[in-house]
């Protein structure tokens, strides 16, 4: 089945071409979620035209501009917010948002919890590469303790955010982590959260090698990308999760799900019920 | 398509079949389960040793495990009777073999009573990484090729069994080794309502169905077993693969997009990329290449496509029949 | 420029309800074709503070819809007089609660210190004040047609409460007449 | 209440209701079908309302969790080709400006309300103010063009809300319509008739997709928008973008599309435009005013008028772009002009820039209550008679 669709599937059909090569560096992990993510729009067999991406500011913000669907780059943090307004105003669109771990957790925090408690059917991709990169490599709210950034140049003193074990609280439906090394794994992933019929949040750890792995003497792409191998541990199994080998790196894989009521289905419910009393 | 395959039944005149001798008063019964991580090894263990438990016996069970919890080689001893010493059982005194993997089953054989031991074995193949001689699809594997027939010349009884396949059948993979433990309880004189009882106590609450149904499937394969006459060929079943259609692989590679960051020639498995000299990946040793399209998806600049050439027309022969 | 301009005012405490009396009786001389504007006044908390809730009355559209001079005057609490006093304008109508706003300055009007919230009370519900005010100030106004008023009051009541409020609206119509047939001398008519 | 608000949307009929109910009255009848807002004194009765009256005509009411993700709520559903609104006082707009800018610059079409109250900060929140006229022109960074309209009277705000999603539309612009708590919260006797207005709606894109370029703005500098779904696939972004709608930091294009965007509204002056003059044409005295300050100039020319002064009331109803012909139209003869408003001079700020050379007096309060007739009438007569 993978074989398959891998035959089948050319990013290059999801690409806006004219736009490409992207702005991304070289080897930076952005590019590979971004392959997954339409790896999985293709399996699903979703409609451009029916997609909407909306995404925030910086790095991550910048791929929506790349799929050739109906695209929004908003403003800073708040994709999930300009996302909400429009899945509900229209119900018909699939509606994705990419996100960066400083959009998502630190300026756009509030609306990512408040999205996965309302449980409305979006699709929230979050690109956590642990730093501002496009402000030039400034720490965010996930990376990791010690790590040296612009703004911590004596190794990061706060604790990073667990981005899961925050939309899990918050009520998201599907919650899930995944690495940009194993990519039909993450594809699974964000197809699994594409089928979700409420809020679903995934978040793929990818690397930020020029800006991030440079300060931190981390090595070349792909030593960084052969590291989440190592001390991350993805396996190829979706429906487990996986404890990571370094002691304070995360669990990937599907790391919640439930089924509690998609919110614009129910609201459009009450509504018609309302109209029919009256 | 893929039916349950060898069975070496003992001779009926045998004087002392495993079976009977549960109650040995001196030696302890001896079952060596194994099997390769993330099967459920531990778990076939785990409830034999609460069910001799629970009839009074001494159990004393080790296990090998957690140094992979998916693919590596796991084994469990498992030892009751009314006194055991040692919770490990020595080279030779092997009672039940039970393996749910092929090739784990082999290895394991010299651990058998001869001639009275019983081996027990999945069919399933999993194939490790190192038992590649060539990553090339279709190409030989390191990788024991005994069939199931040769093997039941070396042991007293023997029961070859797809156990994965009837999981399957059933909708849940993972119930191969329940399977298997249905073919072990024929060997063990508990009673199987004591044996369905303890499963249920073991397994989660929403698969009990499943797992009752896979261990009557499996107690009922081996009764069958008994009483037809043993078939003779036994070919080992194998997944087909793209390898067995002939394909040429061909990289398409745009030096407008690719921005030189290494990972395609890093990752690749066979290391057939390289950045040439204007730094742009290319396929360097095209023979080698296998068409695993690694480098096609950790590309980050969407620059690498991997073209099976003949791929397509292999498909279209298979949906013309 | 016309001046058939009437001001009310009643002021009182948030919570009191002093806007939806204001509501009613603004809906009953709209109904019978006045142009009406009703603003408030009040404090950025639910309940407590000074509050007070006005009407311009015109028979052409109201130009500046705030009041500036008032002719009727409600009272249900003694916070409310500080704010009223100085828009308040010679011979106006003042009807203030005899209990919640006890002591009244002195000044040239008609004044009217009547039991409101006691007959509420009598009732059963000091919370009905604010339509025993309202029918206190119809009665001795005559500013709008009683059957208006019932109207509006029937309109803005929920069913379960109609039959209090019809019977406060009552009562406030007739709680004058009572305070001076029972001598009451804090019925004061004139300074 | 839903009997007053179906008779108001349907024939003709005179009802006492609120600034704000007007509001929301005014724009179902506009077609507004969704809004999204956070509760803020005192413009939480037009949530409430449309809380309750959107999902009867299958539109969408959510409370978001901020000020900011209601601005960016709406915007979305604009973008998803349905007409939107939020409404909010002080702090809240202030919250909403980055959102604003981004509307702006990416011409997605929105109504915003904002019920000027007491500031700055948290300020007077049950009280008045006209403070935020600067702020709903220049609140958000950058330059870029806004419609503001400033009604004083119930039925004013429920006939300039309609007017707001007929302007957001047709030039594909946000719309402030700005008005103080007075006139917000105050109840007047209106007649309205919303079944006559035909709504105006967008241009949206038509013909082939090769052909099509999202910011182009053809012959009447706004650009027909791509409604998603219609196979368009377009991006839309908060940078700097060509007419392909991809952004560009190429001075040319940068500049070429800046300045259709810049120009657009100043294009549509007579769709925008609406102000109201009241015996300006022999007035020596000129009160220009907004609002509720308006109303009570209104008061206050009748009464200089009674007593035989010359003075007169320009009113400027469409707020930005400023009526500015108008005004120097109606102050042609004027030898004094009187701005009385409440805050401490934005108004007079404008005049003062598009009347220059005449003498332009402020009469400012920031206490919490009107300016009456009699403050205006007292100065105006004191200008009248050339003290």
């Amino acid at each position: 089945m993978l074989i398959d669709t891998a035959a089948d599937f050319d990013v290059r059909d999801y690409l806006r071409k004219e736009m490409m090569p992207h702005f991304l560096c070289p080897g930076c992990g952005h590019g590979i979620a971004l392959r997954a993510l339409l790896w999985a729009i293709h399996d699903l067999g979703l409609d451009k035209d029916r997609l909407a991406v909306v995404s925030g500011i910086g790095c991550a913000g910048r791929l929506s501009a790349y799929i050739d669907a109906n695209t929004f780059h908003v403003t800073h943090g708040r994709p999930l917010a300009y996302a909400t307004g429009l899945a509900l105003a229209r119900p018909d669109l699939h509606v994705v948002v990419i996100t960066g771990d400083g959009d998502c957790l630190a300026i756009g925090g509030n609306h990512l919890i408040h999205a996965c408690r309302r449980n409305l059917k979006l699709t929230c991709l979050m690109l956590n590469n642990e730093v501002y990169g496009m402000t030039g490599g400034q720490v965010s709210p996930t990376t990791s303790e010690t790590r040296l950034t612009t703004t911590t140049p004596l190794g990061n003193q706060e604790p990073h955010f667990d981005a899961c074990a925050l939309a899990t609280a918050a009520g998201a439906g599907f919650v899930g982590r995944e690495v940009t090394h194993h990519v039909p794994k993450l594809k699974e992933l964000i197809k699994a959260g594409l089928e979700h019929p409420g809020f679903a949040f995934v978040e793929v750890q990818s690397d930020c090698t020029e800006i991030f792995g440079r300060k931190n003497d981390m090595g070349s792409s792909s030593e960084m990308i052969m590291r989440q191998k190592s001390e991350i541990r993805p396996s190829a199994y979706l429906d487990t999760v996986d404890t990571p080998f370094r002691s304070n790196a995360l669990p990937t894989g599907i790391l919640a799900r439930n089924d509690r009521p998609e919110y614009g289905a129910t609201y459009r419910r009450a509504a018609a019920a309302r109209k029919g009393a009256s | 398509m893929r039916d349950p395959v060898t069975t070496v039944r003992p001779d009926p005149a045998s004087p002392d079949s495993p079976a009977l001798k549960a109650d040995r008063a001196d030696d302890a019964f001896n079952v060596l389960i194994v099997g390769v991580g993330g099967q459920g090894v531990i778990m076939v263990s785990k409830v034999l040793a609460l069910l001799a438990q629970s009839q009074g016996f001494e159990v004393k069970q080790s296990e090998v495990h957690g140094m992979a919890k998916r693919g590596g080689s796991v084994f469990s001893h498992v030892r009751f009777g009314k006194r055991v010493w040692s919770p490990t059982i020595p080279k030779g005194d092997v009672d039940i073999l039970v393996a749910l993997e092929w090739a784990e089953g082999l290895r394991w054989l010299p651990f058998l009573k001869a001639g009275t031991g019983i081996f027990i074995c999945d069919t399933k193949r999993i194939v490790p990484p190192f038992a590649c001689l060539n990553r090339r699809p279709g190409a030989p594997l390191r990788y024991s090729k005994e069939t199931p027939t040769e093997v039941v010349t070396h042991v007293g009884e023997a029961y070859a069994i797809d156990a994965t396949d009837m999981a399957e059948k059933l909708g849940n993979e993972r119930a191969a080794n329940v399977v298997l433990l249905g073919a072990l309880s024929t060997a063990l004189e508990f009673s199987t309502t004591d044996w369905e009882r303890t499963v249920a106590e073991f397994v989660p609450k929403k698969t009990v169905a499943v797992n009752l149904e896979a261990f009557r499937r499996g107690r009922g394969w081996i009764e069958e077993a008994r009483n037809t006459t043993p078939a003779v060929e036994a070919p080992v079943t194998r997944t087909p693969t793209p390898a067995d259609a002939a394909y040429r692989v061909r990289l398409e590679i745009n030096p407008v997009w690719c921005k030189s960051c290494d990972i395609c020639v890093k990752m690749c498995p066979e290391h057939c990329l390289r950045l040439n000299a204007d730094r742009i990946a290319e396929l360097a040793e095209p023979e080698r290449c296998t068409g695993c399209r690694l480098c096609e998806w950790l590309c980050p600049d969407f620059a690498i496509r991997v073209h099976l050439d003949s791929a397509g027309a292999v498909a279209q022969q298979g949906l013309a029949q | 420029m016309q001046d058939a301009r009437i001001e009310i005012r009643i002021g009182g405490t948030g919570g009191q309800g002093l806007i939806l009396s204001a509501k009613i009786l603004a809906d009953a001389l709209a109904a019978g074709g006045k142009h009406v504007a009703q603003s408030q006044t009040y404090e950025p908390t639910s309940r407590g503070g000074y509050c007070n809730a006005d009407l311009v009355i015109s028979d052409g559209e109201v130009d500046f819809p705030i009041t500036t001079a008032l002719d009727q005057l409600v009272l249900l609490d003694r916070l409310a007089i500080k704010p009223s006093w100085p828009l308040l304008k010679p011979g106006a109508l003042v009807i203030a609660d005899t209990r919640l706003c006890p002591e009244l300055p002195a000044g040239n009007y008609r004044r009217y210190h009547l039991p409101l919230s006691r007959t509420a009370l009598e009732l059963g519900s000091e919370r009905v004040t604010n339509i025993v005010a309202l029918g206190a100030l119809v009665a001795l106004s005559n500013i709008c047609d009683r059957k208006r008023i019932e109207q509006a009051v029937r309109a803005e009541t929920p069913r379960g409460f109609l039959d209090l409020n019809m019977d406060a609206l009552k009562a406030g119509y007739a709680v004058h007449v009572q305070a001076a047939a029972g001598n009451n001398a804090e019925v004061n008519v004139g300074t | 209440m839903n009997a007053i608000d179906t008779a108001l949307t349907g024939k003709s009929a005179v009802k006492l209701i609120s600034g704000n109910h007007a509001c929301a009255l005014g724009a179902i009848a506009a077609g507004c079908r969704f809004f999204a807002g956070y509760p803020i004194t005192p413009s939480s009765e037009i949530a409430e309302r449309l809380a309750r009256r959107l999902p009867e005509v299958d539109g969408v009411f959510v409370q978001m969790e901020d000020e900011i993700a209601s601005m960016a709520a709406v915007i979305g559903a604009s973008m998803g080709g349905v007409k939107a609104m939020t409404a909010t006082s002080g702090p809240g707009f202030s919250l909403k400006q980055e959102n604003i800018g981004y509307a702006a610059g990416a011409e997605i079409p929105c109504v915003i309300v904002n019920v000027m109250r007491g500031g700055p900060s948290t300020g007077m929140p049950t009280r008045p103010s006209q403070a935020d006229i600067m702020q709903a022109r220049w609140g958000s960074h950058g330059d870029y063009p806004i419609i503001v309209l400033t009604p004083a009277s119930v039925s004013e705000i429920y006939s300039e809300t309609l007017r707001a999603f007929d302007l957001a539309e047709q030039c594909r612009s946000p719309v402030v319509l700005l008005y103080d708590q007075v006139i917000a919260q105050l109840s007047e006797t209106v007649a309205l008739d919303g079944a006559g207005h035909a709504s105006a709606t967008r241009k949206w894109a038509s013909g082939p997709r090769a052909a099509y370029q999202p910011y182009d703005g053809g012959s009447d500098a706004i650009p027909a928008m791509a409604r998603p779904g219609d196979g368009y696939r377009t991006h839309t972004t908060g940078l700097t973008h060509s007419e392909s709608g991809f952004p560009t930091q190429q001075p040319e294009a940068v500049t070429r599309n800046l300045s259709r965007l810049f120009s657009k509204l100043e294009r549509h002056r007579d769709l925008i435009d609406s102000s109201e003059a009241l015996h300006c044409d022999d007035a020596d005295v000129v009160i220009v005013a907004i609002g509720i300050s308006a109303r009570a100039a209104t008061r206050a020319v009748e009464q200089c008028r009674a007593q035989g002064l010359r003075v007169g009331l320009f009113r400027p109803i469409t707020f930005w772009p400023f009526p500015e012909k108008q005004l120097r139209q109606a102050a042609a003869k004027a030898r004094a002009v009187l701005v009385p408003e409440m805050n401490t001079g934005q108004l007079r700020l404008v005049v003062e820039r598009v009347l220059a050379g005449v003498a332009v007096e402020g009469l400012h309060l920031f206490s919490g209550e009107a300016i009456t007739p009699s403050d205006i009438a007292a100065r105006a007569t004191a200008l009248a008679r050339g003290a």
